[in-house]
């Protein structure tokens, strides 16, 4: 009767004595509202195909009829587990399009915040990952944590998930001595958590069975599927957008990538608790390390963006002095593509912008990394169990809000 | 850095099931340390100063209505469309006196934009987050729900009525100069740039380079 | 007196109605019921978006919901409240109807977050705006998300009307 | 250094291919013909090591100036991990013959990138595996990011029509009322 939920699937081959399984969109293990058809034989998988496009919201549409500074509200919601991290790439994004220079002190706060982003997204991941394969401990364990760094950005910059914290040209507001203290303090003690974790699953015996060898894929298959983030480095392919493309403050600070041999689910399990260790260790580095000075650069861009160049808004407060100076001595919405990856916790988040001299965007495309791992599922899954598909849909980390945009 | 894989198990442990004995005694250890629930309708979460929570309007002590000017900066820069301004200019002075003002709340995303424009702090956003409702109706806010917000808030909270706008809500990145008079309130020491986080490096590094 | 229909109940005004004579026994047996359904709403496990990161933390450790009898229910059979928790887009609207038309009555809708409520910010072709164009909503939680106690104070105020409520169970008896 | 090698590669194995090429903001970019699009980003990945699609995107030009510019234009982004370079390649697709082919013979990954902008901007794949709809339903009208379609869509998506009759015709629908009937009819 409606269609978007009846439509049929084509099967392999039209074996008759397949069975079809739909599962989704309102499942417990997808993560969100992800359907995933199946054709098996007895357990095993033979024909997968993922179905997305239950969470299209038409961000690129709606980018074209906003400015620039408003869409910053909209990259809240594309990984709405680390908003921060995507604020950021939006911002380096647009910088870059628009030449905008970054002062020290908020390239370190960008830093910061990006990694306070991984650690809550990994931890999320963890839980749910966990929870569906059987270990409802550590999803209680991780909350606890994930609290803590919410309530930080909730201190921060007055929201929880949808921060909007930083600004073209800089962040939106100065870290307080009471932050940093309890930031310090979580630092400090979030080792042992992920110890914690490692106690609960690591040599579990259960947890091994239900994730080594399964979904395992190459190194070069894994390029050829566009896999980024964890999902690459889970190969052994060193991949890493801070390294390559360093942004914010990263070539300042001293990391490393950890990547895996195998490339199955345990192995980027390994990689993402690793990568946790990491983050830790860039956060007491911004710690130690942030320097003083102003958190907006001098030529940031006002909130109110006019719509074309040179158009005169009305000056009746002398704040708005800073934006026509602007804009008349430099050319700030010049024509010309610009793109620019970021790595988010999911992988490599790319915006590409097409300006045509307006205020708003005149295209802007974003490269999601959850998109493209939901297209691997396919690949991933074939040949495996059905119980299995529910520990690769949860190693390859999606988020359906950034998948289908 | 390659990470470590699958750690070797020995039959011993294989046997005991030591690592399920392991988790089993750090579950256990966690039934003597406290607990981290909130009992939430008896206690209430910490809310920080800047929350985006409920819309306001802030009402001005001298004249008792609103401070709003109608300049429609922040109509213009909500993302979502969701405040809808009136106003009409008055003959002699030639300014602009607003008429309606209404926020459809329902359809807000609390980016708090339109409180960092506002060059009078007339709009701001309160701590309040608990006003779900039966219908639709009762959380589209026209003038008078939000003055009566603001007083609303402004009972319950610890805040100084003449500088709770500031300095959560001041635009960034601008001097001191170009705020507009209402902007310019002096903030806590904690905000600061004289006074602001620095790290031990940092500080460091600085005083050698002062050498 | 009212009209008397076919099962023998007294028909007062639209949607009361009474057992004839019985007055003194139906105010205690509402308050009993009505104290059972408020002590046991089964939401389904059903997140959409953003919200539902939020309703994940309610239910988890700091917020605890099964302090309120709450318990996340994976089938809408088992359940009787569904939580609209994120953006609802076109695609997904004929699911979510689907979803609300397998759960038994009584049932409860709960808009959380601006997205569910309005639409939001995404004014655009491919989103719902507002749940209640297909659903009836019963309780609006405003909020781009709401902080998780202001779902639980949602709950809260989803169990005074359920405690409000009568009538509905006399058929049965 | 090494891109503008890329380019001058290009132009000795593709010499009629090659439109332009120009760097803007520090990211190499070339402009190509369609024809030879498998070709070309087969030479970029066996050749000169781009192994890495990092993007691949539709852009509708109805509302800008080129002197190269056709209707669509489909950007293929790709990147060498093991050289660290980035390379741009723009391609121009005539809006009466919507068509380009696939490059999923080289990429497995691309194949949904290609569906996406397929579904969003309406341009064809010629040899594409699986070419469906993927964001939008599978019965929806007319291609979103195109320039001429408007923020809140033309026409309702029938669907979505359909929910809201049911809707309509199940909140007549009263509970009570029913059982009494039903309580009626056995008595």
């Amino acid at each position: 009767m409606i269609k978007a939920t009846t439509v049929d699937i084509p099967v392999s081959a039209g074996n008759e004595d397949h069975y079809r399984l739909r599962m989704g969109p309102q499942h417990p293990a997808t993560h969100g509202v992800l359907r995933v058809d199946l054709d098996l034989d007895g357990e095993t998988i033979m024909e997968c195909e993922p179905h997305v496009g239950y969470l299209h919201r038409g961000f690129e549409k709606l980018a074209e009829h906003r400015t620039y500074v408003q869409n910053l509200v909209l990259t809240d919601r594309l990984d709405y587990i680390a908003a921060m991290a995507n604020n950021v790439g939006y911002c380096e994004a647009v910088e870059k399009l628009l030449k905008i220079e970054v002062p020290l002190r908020a390239k370190y706060l960008r830093t910061m915040v990006c990694e306070m982003a991984r650690i809550s997204s990994h931890l999320l991941w963890l839980a749910t990952h966990a929870l569906d394969i059987g270990a409802m401990t550590v999803f209680l364990y991780c909350f606890r944590e994930r609290e803590e760094l919410l309530e930080l950005f909730a201190e921060l910059c007055g929201a929880r998930l949808t921060t909007t914290y930083t600004r073209l040209g800089g962040v939106r507001q100065d870290v307080t001595h009471s932050i940093m203290m309890k930031l310090v303090r979580f630092v400090d003690a979030f080792p042992a958590n992920i110890e914690e974790y490692e106690t609960l699953i690591d040599t579990n015996r259960i947890w091994l069975k239900r994730t080594v060898n399964v979904g395992t894929v190459s190194a070069r298959d894994a390029v050829s599927l566009c896999l980024t983030g964890a999902s690459l480095r889970g190969s052994g392919v060193d991949y890493d957008v801070r390294k390559h493309f360093p942004y914010a403050a990263y070539d300042l600070v001293d990391f490393e990538i950890p990547r895996g041999e195998t490339g199955d689910t345990y192995a980027r399990y390994r990689c993402r608790m690793e990568e946790m260790r990491q983050s830790n260790h860039i956060l007491r580095q911004c710690i130690e390390q942030m320097p003083p000075g102003p958190i907006i650069g001098d030529d940031a861009p006002d909130l109110v963006m006019p719509n074309k160049p040179g158009r005169k808004v009305e000056v009746d407060t002398p704040a708005r002095q800073g934006l026509i100076k602007l804009v008349e001595d430099r050319d700030i919405f010049m024509e010309g593509d610009v793109y620019v990856p970021t790595e988010v916790p999911k992988g490599e988040l790319g915006f590409y912008f097409i300006s045509d001299g307006n205020g708003s965007p005149y295209r802007m495309h974003i490269r999601s990394p959850s998109f493209i791992h939901i297209g691997a599922l396919k690949t991933l899954a074939k040949g495996a169990m059905v119980a299995d598909l529910i520990a690769i849909i949860g190693t390859l980390d999606v988020v359906l809000g950034e998948c289908d945009r | 850095m390659i990470v470590k894989y699958k750690p070797k198990r020995n039959w011993l442990q294989t046997i005991f099931h030591t690592e399920i004995l392991q988790g089993l005694a750090l579950t256990l250890s966690k039934l003597f340390s406290p607990p981290i629930t909130r009992q939430y309708p008896k206690e209430k979460p910490p809310i920080y100063p800047g929350f985006r929570g409920q819309h306001a309007l802030v009402r001005d002590p001298q004249s008792g209505t609103a401070k709003c000017v109608a300049c429609m900066r922040c109509a213009q820069i909500c993302p979502s469309r969701c405040i809808s301004i009136r106003y009409h200019q008055e003959e002699e002075t030639s300014r602009r006196v607003m008429d309606s003002f209404n926020i459809e709340a329902l359809r807000c995303v609390y980016c708090g934009y339109c409180v960092e424009v506002c060059p009078v702090n007339a709009i701001t956003m309160t701590d309040i987050f608990e006003y779900a409702s039966y219908d639709r109706e009762s959380i589209y806010f026209d003038k008078e729900k939000l003055l009566s917000n603001w007083d609303d808030f402004m009972s319950s909270s610890t805040y100084d009525q003449s500088s709770y706008v500031n300095p959560f809500w001041r635009p960034r990145g601008l001097p001191e100069s170009e705020l507009t008079a209402a902007k310019r309130v002096p903030v806590p020491d904690d905000w600061r740039i004289e006074n602001q986080f620095i790290g031990r490096k940092a500080r460091s590094k600085k005083i050698t380079g002062g050498e | 007196m009212g009209q008397m229909n076919n099962s023998g109940l007294v028909k007062i005004q639209d949607g009361v109605r009474f057992i004839p004579g019985a007055s003194a026994l139906v105010g205690p047996l509402n308050k009993i019921i009505n104290w059972g359904r408020t002590g046991s709403i089964w939401p389904v496990t059903f997140g959409l978006a953003c919200c539902a990161i939020e309703m994940m933390v309610a239910g988890a450790s700091t917020n605890d919901l099964d302090r309120f009898g709450v318990i996340f229910r994976a089938s809408p059979r088992q359940a009787d409240c569904l939580i609209l928790a994120g953006t609802i887009s076109k695609k997904m609207a004929p699911v979510v109807r689907r979803v609300y038309d397998q759960m038994p009555e009584p049932r409860y809708v709960l808009a959380m977050g601006s997205c569910a409520c309005s639409g939001g910010v995404f004014d655009t072709y491919a989103v719902v705006q507002g749940g209640d164009e297909f659903l009836p909503v019963d309780v609006y939680i405003p909020g781009c998300p709401p902080r998780p106690e202001a779902l639980l104070e949602g709950l809260i105020k989803l169990q005074e009307k359920i405690n409000r409520e009568q009538g509905r169970w006399s058929q049965l008896v | 250094m090494e891109s503008t090698g890329i380019v001058e590669k290009l132009r000795e194995e593709f010499p009629d291919d090659l439109l332009e090429s120009y760097e803007h903001l520090g990211q190499k970019a070339v402009m190509v013909k369609r024809d030879h699009i498998v070709e070309i980003c087969r030479f970029l990945r066996d050749e000169c090591n781009m192994n890495h699609l990092m993007c691949l995107c539709g852009v509708d030009n109805s509302k800008r100036k080129g002197p190269f510019f056709e209707r669509f234009e489909v950007v293929y982004q790709l990147y060498s991990i093991s050289q660290k370079q980035m390379f741009r390649l723009r391609v121009q697709v005539p809006e009466h013959d919507c068509s380009i082919e696939s490059i999923t013979s080289l990429w497995i990954g691309a194949n949904w990138l290609e569906r996406e902008c397929y579904d969003l901007m309406g341009i064809n794949f010629n040899s594409h595996p699986d070419q469906r709809r993927i964001l939008t339903p599978d019965d929806w009208e007319g291609h979103p990011l195109r320039k001429e379609y408007p923020l809140r869509g033309d026409t309702e998506w029938i669907g979505y029509e359909e929910l809201k009759a049911k809707s309509r015709e199940l909140g007549k629908f009263d509970f009570y009322d029913n059982l009494s009937k039903e309580k009626g009819g056995h008595d």
